[in-house]
């Protein structure tokens, strides 16, 4: 209905294979695959026609490709019933695939250095970023960091794309033995970085976004809230997030996400309503306030 | 075959029984994406308050078996942004609109009432009763009630322009939803939704906690269909001329045909919104091809068939 | 490791938490065909009457998503049989046995504890409160009258020896579970059982008439668990020494931790004994694993840990 | 937990066939093959572990072969959701399957001339069968029906066994146009029958019934109730029928069934509660029905 809007497809399997403690699956996909700016997700509903799970389970998009008119392919562990179905799939099985969903990373006009920081299953986004970022003749630079070697995030993939990579893992299995947060200040000064992204857990995106603050490196973040539509119409996946105008508001990971600029998202208080939300209960809307949601999207 | 698909609300005339639940389409922006939202008998919009509200904490919403369990609080921008951003945007696509109302107190739904049928273009209005009154501390719902519940579709009802109608939202886990009905239409609805998200509740078996925060949510989706039939089905045995929206849990056509047959003249797709974009037209579809198949001229035909032996059979 | 599975109903203590639930296991024969029907806390037996029952007519029965409805409506040889023919076979195979008992009226169920509590190995007594009273034919259920469910377990309780637990059994739609939850302790019940089905209803699309004979069914099955644990819920937290036996859809060990943790001692798997006649030893199996791989020594130590924070997590 | 009962087992698919408008599926199922007697079926967990659709599904057992220690077949008809989902099974996916289940037919001690009636897929039990009456020397004549030539069931394989075999088809595209009781007296006739054996809808077994009846000849049908559990356990699956005794009860056909003799089923009834029954509204306890209640079964 829309030419730049999500699509949703049944597209045909074209692909499992075991990575590591990864899935990747690759679907045949030509009007996700088109549409696809680096970032953005897919919502996959999984267990068939009669499953008692019924909703989507998301995952961002870490690669597209032209073969079969458009290919994507997204990475996953198996976690819960959503994962262990998927992981059973098979070449030429349908799967009904709604994407791309979301905002995508804000890319930089001039060629500028960056750090991609990623954790587990979280870094799948920022290879296409990478692809994006080097064709922009941007330098970039890896942190990729895990709970052990296994779980580390192709990085065969990352060193060959990127100038630099640095590796964690909880254990010191494989990398340096900490947090990617424990790296990523030496990183921002060795590489001059102009801008951080990241992806990956609520509590690491805050710890680097601390980071990149301190260092006066602008952050971008992509979060992973559950989600119950994907689409941003059930108000489930909302994080309280600081407007350009100062105000705070509930707003959708899904649709006005998953990508924000570090800084305006309150992580203190995620899983909680800040006082002084938009509409919370201590919040006494100012008259200006209401002029300013009201002109908000227009359109 | 040219099967009549139109139904009446009241007065108002839909092209189809398909409409959107309210909280589970926005106003039909987000899925127009999908489907021509016109195509739909009509969008009803989620419940708009009159000041603009942040809702309840995450975790919001927990998966359960063929449904999930939400608590999102009401979030929105209040009735001011919806009338001049969201409304606007709906009827520009030539959507229908029935308008979901949720009032802090019986007094704001009158204010409510008064602005949205003031405005160009709703088609009815949706009193949603069982929420939360957010003006009472203790949680309780206007439905649980029945008193109150007749006194804000009285009050809306008064502050509504005559000629559109003013449908009672109610829920399933009421002592007597009959009872409930019954008063809110001496109150002068001129029909009933139902039902609302059922309370229940899941725990979090890695964290052992209560999966959505504040703990209690609203059960909605397939799960639920069997609860909000039988209320339809009992609700149009006691009050057979009264229009019912019917909804819980509806998939497919075929859940149509059953929430008709049980006694619905609109039947309304909500959580399954969520886990398929484009399924109100998907359902419209295979209700059509249901009717075309059954060699059955006229959807009005079909309400409450359950009631009566040998029609369409 | 060696985890300590015992749980206590009162004055009872049982081998492990995981118990049937009334009328879905029959008086455990069938089910012993599958697994061993004393390696289980307990069999809770059909309700018996006190005559023989020929039940409703069928159809009986329709699925539903993730759930069924059902109208068995108390079929049974009545109690003189059951003593003589069911129980034994049970005991004699080491089962422990909690007895739901149903009477036509209060005086019924006076009769019915008198002769059960008299016979020799009865575990516990459960009282159905949530069937449609046989003995009225508006169809109300004890439980729709908060004073009629107490009188009930008061009567039960005075005819039953001693030190043998009973147990009120409630249904989740009821216009106030923990007000009549406390009714029923007050009236002396040692213990609750929660939830009953739920009623509703289907209707079956070919034949445009009620999926069940009569309409109205009653919902089972692990679409209603959410409806069930949030009852769990708010009644241990109102009532928090006061022993639960919690059911409602309960297909997996996962189950039995969130019905433990909203606060039930004791898990009850109903309709996924019909489904899986190997259900409850698989639950209690995983339920063990569960326990284990969280390193929790006793299972006891999970009854309302929803309601604390950072137990076992 | 028991020699002759039945048993549940996750048995791999052998194989999946089309059979005209049926589906024949063969399971490995030594448990089930072993402790099998005709007339029985087996009940199968469809959709997965994560299905909506909760209950098992109930299907005579047509055929059981000693290869790979003991397979089973069942044919069926796509219906619903759960044949629909059995029909894309593949070879080696594995069902969850709980049989041998309820009452076998009756065989006759001595060498009699048994007519087989079966209609559409209700036909499936009758071919095991005929071959148990073979081997005691029993004379079988089939009579088949079915709406049209492609739901006659494995008329070929009728032929085979028996030493006549008649069709009828609703619309006359095979064998005569007709049910099978406008036929079913001349064969009894002719063929001298001493017994018959019926399966099919009600409606089909209740004429059967009578038929026999007008030619004084003993029946016995296999229903085909809805069930919950197939086990015995839930009650749903009952229909009226007189004991030896006299006294109708509400009886379960998963386990006091599927087979009864036809003159005891009270076909007029299926569906309510006469008032006769044991227990029904209108009944008056008698004390010797009562102990000759407490009497019955007592092990
Ligand atoms: C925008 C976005 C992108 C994601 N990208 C990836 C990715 O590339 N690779 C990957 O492995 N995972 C990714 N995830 C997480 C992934 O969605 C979950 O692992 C998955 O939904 C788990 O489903 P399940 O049925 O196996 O688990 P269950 O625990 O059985 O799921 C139950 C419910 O919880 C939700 N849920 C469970 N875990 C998560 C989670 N971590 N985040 C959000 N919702 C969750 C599920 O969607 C479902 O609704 C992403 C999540 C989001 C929101
Ligand atoms: C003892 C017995 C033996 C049977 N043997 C065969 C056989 O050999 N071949 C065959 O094709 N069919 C047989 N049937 C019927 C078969 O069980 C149904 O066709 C099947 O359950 C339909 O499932 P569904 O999910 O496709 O249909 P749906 O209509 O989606 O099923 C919904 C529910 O209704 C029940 N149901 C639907 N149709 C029937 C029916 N005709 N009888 C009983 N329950 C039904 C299902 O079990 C399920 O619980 C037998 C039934 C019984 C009771
Ligand atoms: C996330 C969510 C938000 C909802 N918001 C509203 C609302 O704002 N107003 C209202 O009357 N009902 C609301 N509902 C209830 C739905 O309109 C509907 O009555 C209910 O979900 C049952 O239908 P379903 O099972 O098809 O979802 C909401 C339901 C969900 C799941
Ligand atoms: C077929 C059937 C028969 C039942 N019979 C009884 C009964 O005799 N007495 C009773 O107290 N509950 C009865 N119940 C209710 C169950 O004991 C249980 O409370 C309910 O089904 C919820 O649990 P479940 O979802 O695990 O089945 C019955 C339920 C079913 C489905
Ligand atoms: S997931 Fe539904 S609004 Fe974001
Ligand atoms: S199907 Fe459950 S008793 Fe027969």
């Amino acid at each position: 209905m829309s030419d730049n809007g999500p699509v949703q497809t049944r597209c045909p399997v074209l692909n499992v294979r075991r990575v590591d403690a990864y899935y990747a699956i690759t679907v045949v996909a030509p009007g996700i695959a088109e549409r696809f700016r680096s970032g953005q997700f897919v919502s996959v509903a999984v267990g068939g026609d009669h499953s008692s799970t019924l909703l989507r389970r998301p995952f961002a998009i870490h690669d597209v490709k032209p073969d079969y008119g458009g290919t994507v392919e997204f990475l996953f562990s198996v976690r819960g019933t959503g994962t262990a179905w998927l992981s059973e799939r098979r070449s030429r099985d349908l799967l009904d695939v709604v994407g791309p969903l979301g905002r995508p990373f804000p890319l930089p006009r001039d060629p500028v250095n960056c750090v991609l920081v990623g954790g587990g299953s979280g870094s799948a986004p920022l290879f296409p970023l990478a692809q994006s970022l080097r064709r922009r003749g941007c330098r970039v630079d890896f942190v990729l960091g895990a709970a052990s070697a296994d779980r580390v995030f192709s990085a065969i993939t990352a060193r060959r794309i990127a100038e630099t990579a640095v590796f964690t893992t909880d254990d010191g299995s494989f990398g340096t033995r900490g947090r990617v947060t424990d790296v990523l200040g030496g990183v921002i000064e060795d590489c001059r970085s102009d801008a951080v992204y990241a992806c990956g857990p609520m509590p690491m995106l805050r710890a680097v976004t601390a980071v990149a603050g301190g260092h006066g490196v602008p952050v971008q973040v992509a979060v992973e809230e559950t989600m119950a539509c994907g689409t941003g119409v059930c108000m489930t996946c909302v994080i309280p997030v600081v407007g350009e105008d100062g105000i705070t508001r509930m707003v959708r990971s899904c649709v006005d996400g998953p990508v924000f600029r570090g800084e305006q998202v309150r992580f203190d208080d995620v899983g909680s309503i800040p006082f002084d939300a938009l509409g919370a209960p201590g919040w006494k809307g100012s008259s200006a306030a209401r002029a300013a949601e009201s002109a908000r999207d227009i359109a | 075959m040219n099967t009549d698909l139109r139904i009446r609300l009241g007065g108002w005339e839909l092209p189809n029984p398909v409409v959107t639940a309210a909280g589970c389409a926005g106003a039909g922006r987000e899925l127009a994406q999908f489907f021509d939202i016109a195509s739909i008998g009509a969008v009803t919009t989620k419940s708009v308050m009159l000041e603009p509200h942040a809702g309840r904490p995450a975790p919001r919403m927990a998966e359960t078996p063929s449904g999930m369990l939400s608590t999102t609080g009401m979030q929105g921008p209040g009735v001011d942004v919806f009338l001049q951003r969201d409304l606007p945007w709906l009827l520009s696509r030539g959507g229908r609109a029935i308008v979901s109302v949720a009032g802090a107190g019986v007094n704001e739904f009158g204010e409510l009432a008064r602005r949205v049928s003031a405005a160009d273009g709703v088609g009815a209005i949706e009193v949603n009763l069982s929420s939360p009154d957010p003006s009472d501390p203790s949680g309780r719902r206007f439905v649980d009630d029945v008193s109150q519940a007749a006194a804000v579709v009285r009050t809306v009802r008064s502050h509504t322009r005559s000629g559109m109608p003013v449908l009672a939202k109610l829920a399933a886990d009421v002592p007597d939803v009959v009872e409930l009905a019954t008063a809110c239409v001496e109150a002068r609805a001129d029909g009933l939704s139902m039902v609302n998200t059922v309370r229940g509740m899941a725990v979090d078996t890695r964290t052992l906690r209560p999966a959505v925060a504040g703990g209690m949510g609203g059960l909605s989706g397939p799960a639920i269909r069997p609860l909000a039939v039988g209320c339809v089905y009992r609700v149009h045995e006691a009050l057979p001329d009264v229009p019912i929206v019917g909804m819980g849990g509806v998939r497919t056509g075929a859940d149509v045909v059953e929430f008709m047959a049980a006694g619905a003249s609109a039947v309304a797709v909500g959580t399954v919104n969520f886990s398929d974009p484009s399924a109100c037209a998907r359902v419209l579809r295979e209700f059509t091809e249901w009717l075309e198949a059954r060699g059955l001229a006229r959807a009005t035909d079909l309400v409450g068939a359950a009631h009566r032996t040998g029609v369409g059979a």
